[in-house]
């Protein structure tokens, strides 16, 4: 089979068109996902494949998406929303959180509710407070809910197949600089399972763990640190719940040294709650504290040199490292 | 049409909610039900009005104060007593309780506590049913008070420019909680509200159950033939309390007076009786229904109750 | 009643967004200013009518695509280019960005990012104003998309059922990204929104600047009695893309052409060559705003840029 | 002076009633506040006292509501907006969130938001997954926000007092069991600092950190374990954003033992952050791996023995105690 480079954002689509050409129940809904192909590129083409029946844009009614999507899922479709910014997910958070999330138990068993919302997140690009945001850390303390986010094309189509087969409410966090990130991705098809993590690189002196955009810096800041004889492991959670504490425990286990490093701000992140399992669980085999590397205490602010000093950088990850290591 | 035996099950079916509703508070009262609870009791004749206007294999949504729904749908009394028990044996198996109960088997798509929440839902499941070229509709229960939530506005938008076969029926019964519409709405008629998403809105007498159901018939024929929505409003009355715990000084017992004069299963018995329906033929339709309920808290009360490992196997599916 | 000397400034006021818009466009191709915008080309009139017929302390609230709005209601230039090219002397110390500039010293309570979101914060903000008794009137603009948020809904309700003193500008372009209006609503006339609420609604020619003005001059002046809020629909057209990656699939080139045809600034200039302006004045207005332009981007680019210190300074009050 | 017990919904309101003396400013906004009294009584002869100008009853508008109070707040109102149930600040968080907690930042200082949003949380009352739900942990990590849950009617009358003086939003989570719980309360007026942590009772064995509801249990937890020699220290933070990591840190460095407690699910959770905080801060000074004890990963159920089940309770802070101790 030969090597095959496709961006994030194609992978993505390639995973939306399997599965829309598999399973006429899978549909997609949103804001400009028609003919403007949605704000990062991610649906284009599709409404001219599969038409706009299938493909439906939608008026800004972020309340009526979320909901709108519960309810076709409820009656037996498997839809996939789009939300076109993770900022905006705020405002069909109850509907995601008290319905979607709430609908199998409360009901009993009674009704499922198959639906994923795909939303891109965080920084980067300049567009400021209200459209840099990564919230992944409310919706992963929602029992019902699962949270993704992967960092690769790979992963991306994979986990992406995954979310859209699972009979559970998926919340499917992008990151808008990832979108045009080249990866290998193969022609014949795959699924990667939800709750899985993945050793992106290994090594001995001390464990990273991250997911999404994270990976790749993380991954730049091995090299420079290879070059100064310090070999990181790096884990891709790449699922957020369920999380995969397994492969988690095993890494540290061997590297005795961990550091989390996620983007949004430090304080009640996500990454709070990978340090806490950590350090309660993996206490006896940790040679120094857990480091956790999260954003600042801000909202992301628009001058692009702030922009950037405060959400973790390749130049922190290694500093820090250095710390833990040395 | 409706035939004389299709009114004598509204009949049952109103008198059915009315004597599940007024077990259930006896209950409450005893402490065997826990929690709080809404009772529809005075506001009958909308659901089993608007629910017999659907054919069994249509849907609603439903409110927090869903019995009324829920049992015009189709819904076991049994099941729901178990619910509102908390028993292994009720719908939710004793997870959700009476703001939450679902028949998805008989259509229901459950009510929620969560105000105007039902209505995406709604909306969502009538675009399922017109990707999926079914030919069903989905009947929207909502009150008063939830027509001011963002949620509706969008859904009635949503459902309006896709055409969805959907009915919003808005349960107008003078309150949300403790405010009057007459606060709550610079409007006449909640029913002026259609005019803004270019839908039909009609206004109407919600106690009037054969009212509720030729007008529900009329938009779920046109939601059917893909015309789209319609928004009714069904003007009632909640003769109790809003909930378990309201002094209700936010209104006169005149008032309230006034409205259960205007008691919509009265005003069925009446017209039954001028349709030469005997005494007797009534009395056998309320004592079957009694024993029913009966029967429903017995077989309540001698449920099991569910288990942690299984209330933990229901958070996924 | 508008003077001549008015509607020059008028004129100088549209031709000054314009302008400030049209070189900022410049800058960001040269890649001077990051991130994105949304260009108000096109729909000029409307916030400089809108805007004129409110007094200086007067509020408004603003959008995504504010600048108009801004200029309009009386900012300095030069601090909004700084603000563009991110810099300490902008009006958010460069933390904001074209879609957050606020000037609450001149009124503005600030544009945002999130469609519909100031919607309810004029609606507060007006009921601030009736709490403090102190007779001012906000302004709040949006576009046709917002229209279909449920903020939007909820806080036209809460508006009109307090009435409170706010006029609701829908400033109707058309389009919200490539979503036409005729898909997003089942009306003809997003004035009709209005009836729902109980309010006032009319529809209005957007490009015609003293048209605005009269229009928002009687909401504004009801609103001020205490009479309450009234919704007005300004009909526009955005000239360029939505933002500044839009290939503008959606609509045809003649559409566009022909929306230009419609040119605000070239019909008031027709206006006020009738009144017999003449052509040298106008020049010399087009010439100080040119300079005043140029001399914004030279302060801009001159300005310091803010430190992380400062950024950690501002999180609270 | 005479000691003075009152309930903690007294203390709220005594609170309230004296701000809105001193300052014109400050009013009400809410469901069914006026006549009604408020879903759990506290605003209760408030409208009476005030009249209808100050308090306003809302329609179901929570959008409205937080956003409305936010924009009273930027033109120089002081409001403080009841949401009914914290489960319903989900549909008005993106105002919270994204505008009363960023508009001091992104408008570069030049405009603040003096607001509280006060609601009702936690489970323990039958009402099932709708009106149950504690979502602290959200706000808690939103810069801009300050998050207080005070336990007591004394924390809850003056960490209110200050938080209507705050010129920031602060969310203000109530625990509906505690409304009817009685403390003591002076007649003379004083404030409570936000950010400002207590130790609610002394101890040398292990610290208990927590806060709301989780006060009492451990306190009364605390006396079981007296029983049996076991002498625990009992935190309670009060504010959540910022959280008063000094105090925290001066007990664990004492006790060398940490429990955290909270009653949200576990996973995710604000208890996330301070575990994480102590293993990462006072990682030498602990004798043992931080405990954990959160709600379980499930809507709260609406069976009351399982609603009680799920979520920490005394036995239960009890029982971990003992082995963290032991
Ligand atoms: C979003 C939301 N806000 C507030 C509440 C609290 N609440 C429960 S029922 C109710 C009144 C509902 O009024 P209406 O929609 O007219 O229905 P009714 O109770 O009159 O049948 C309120 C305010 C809620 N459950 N959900
Ligand atoms: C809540 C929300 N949803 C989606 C977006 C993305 N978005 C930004 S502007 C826009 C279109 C807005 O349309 P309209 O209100 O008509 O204003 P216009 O851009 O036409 O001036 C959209 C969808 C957003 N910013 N906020
Ligand atoms: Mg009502
Ligand atoms: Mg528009």
């Amino acid at each position: 089979m030969p090597n095959r480079e496709i961006t994030y954002a194609e992978a993505l689509r390639e995973a939306i068109r399997e599965e829309m050409k598999k399973d006429p129940k899978v549909f997609l809904l949103g804001e400009d996902i028609g003919i403007y192909g949605g704000s990062f590129g991610v649906t284009q083409g599709l409404i001219e494949e599969f038409g706009p029946e299938r493909v439906i844009d939608t008026p800004i009614s972020e309340i009526a998406i979320i909901g709108g999507a519960t309810g076709a899922a409820l009656v037996g479709m498997r839809p996939i929303a789009e939300i076109m910014f993770f900022d905006f997910m705020t405002i069909g958070s109850d509907q995601l959180v008290n319905q979607a999330a709430k609908i199998h138990f409360m009901f009993g068993g009674k009704a499922k509710v198959p639906m994923v919302v795909r939303a891109p997140a965080g920084s980067g690009t300049g567009a400021a407070g209200h459209h840099s945001g990564s919230l992944e850390s409310w919706f992963a303390h929602v029992p019902g809910l699962k949270v993704v986010a992967p960092s690769t094309s790979y992963d991306a189509k994979g986990l992406l197949k995954s979310a859209i087969r699972d009979d559970n409410p998926v919340v499917f966090v992008e990151h808008k600089l990832l979108y045009k990130t080249k990866g290998q991705v193969p022609e014949e098809e795959y699924y990667i399972p939800i709750g899985k993590a993945e050793i992106k690189k290994e090594g001995k002196d001390a464990t990273v763990i991250g997911y999404s955009i994270m990976i790749p810096r993380a991954l730049e800041a091995s090299k420079i640190l290879a070059q100064e004889g310090i070999d990181i492991e790096v884990v891709d959670i790449r699922s957020l719940r369920p999380l995969d504490t397994d492969t988690i425990a095993r890494s540290v286990k061997k590297t005795n040294r961990a550091m989390v490093v996620y983007e949004p701000p430090r304080f009640g992140g996500f990454g709070a709650e990978i340090s806490a399992w950590v350090g309660e669980e993996l206490f006896d085999y940790l040679d120094a504290p857990v480091v956790r590397l999260g954003g600042e205490e801000m909202p992301p602010p628009y001058n692009p040199n702030l922009e950037r000093k405060i959400v973790p950088q390749i130049e922190d990850i290694v500093r820090e490292i250095k710390k833990l290591v040395g | 049409m409706l035939s004389l035996e299709d009114k004598l099950d509204m009949y049952r079916k109103m008198y059915l909610i009315r004597t599940f509703e007024e077990r259930a508070e006896e209950l409450y009262m005893e402490g065997k039900i826990w929690g709080t609870f809404h009772l529809y009791v005075g506001e009958e004749a909308v659901a089993v009005g608007a629910c017999y206007a659907l054919r069994a294999d249509d849907y609603i949504t439903s409110t927090h104060r869903g019995h009324g729904h829920c049992i015009a749908k189709g819904a076991d009394v049994k099941r729901m007593m178990a619910e509102l028990l908390a028993r292994d044996t009720g719908y939710c198996h004793g997870l959700g309780g009476s703001m939450h109960i679902a028949d998805v088997e008989k259509g229901n798509l459950g009510a929620t506590g969560i105000v105007g929440s039902g209505i995406p839902i709604a909306t969502g499941a009538a675009l399922g049913c017109k990707l999926q070229n079914n030919d069903k509709v989905v009947l929207c229960f909502f009150g008063d008070g939830a027509a001011n939530t963002g949620a509706f506005h969008e859904s009635v938008n949503m459902a309006a420019i896709f055409r969805l076969p959907v009915v919003f029926v808005c349960e107008n019964n003078m309150y949300a909680m403790s405010f009057s519409v007459k606060k709550a709405f610079a409007l006449p008629d909640i029913a002026e509200r259609a005019k803004g998403y270019g839908i039909p809105g009609v206004s109407i007498d919600g106690n009037n159950v054969l009212e509720m159901y030729e007008t529900t018939k009329v938009a779920v024929e046109r939601a059917r033939q893909g015309e789209g929505p319609t928004f009714i409003e069904a003007r009632t009355y909640r003769w109790k309390g809003h909930s378990k715990s309201d002094r209700q000084s936010y209104r006169t017992k005149e008032e309230v007076r006034e409205w259960m004069s205007k008691d919509p299963i009265k005003f069925l018995e009446k017209y039954l009786r001028e349709e030469k329906v005997g005494e007797e033929e009534l009395e056998n339709i309320k004592k079957q229904v009694e024993r029913d309920i009966e029967e429903a808290i017995n077989f309540a009360l001698e449920s099991p109750e569910p288990t942690l490992e299984e209330a933990r196997r229901m958070v996924y599916a």
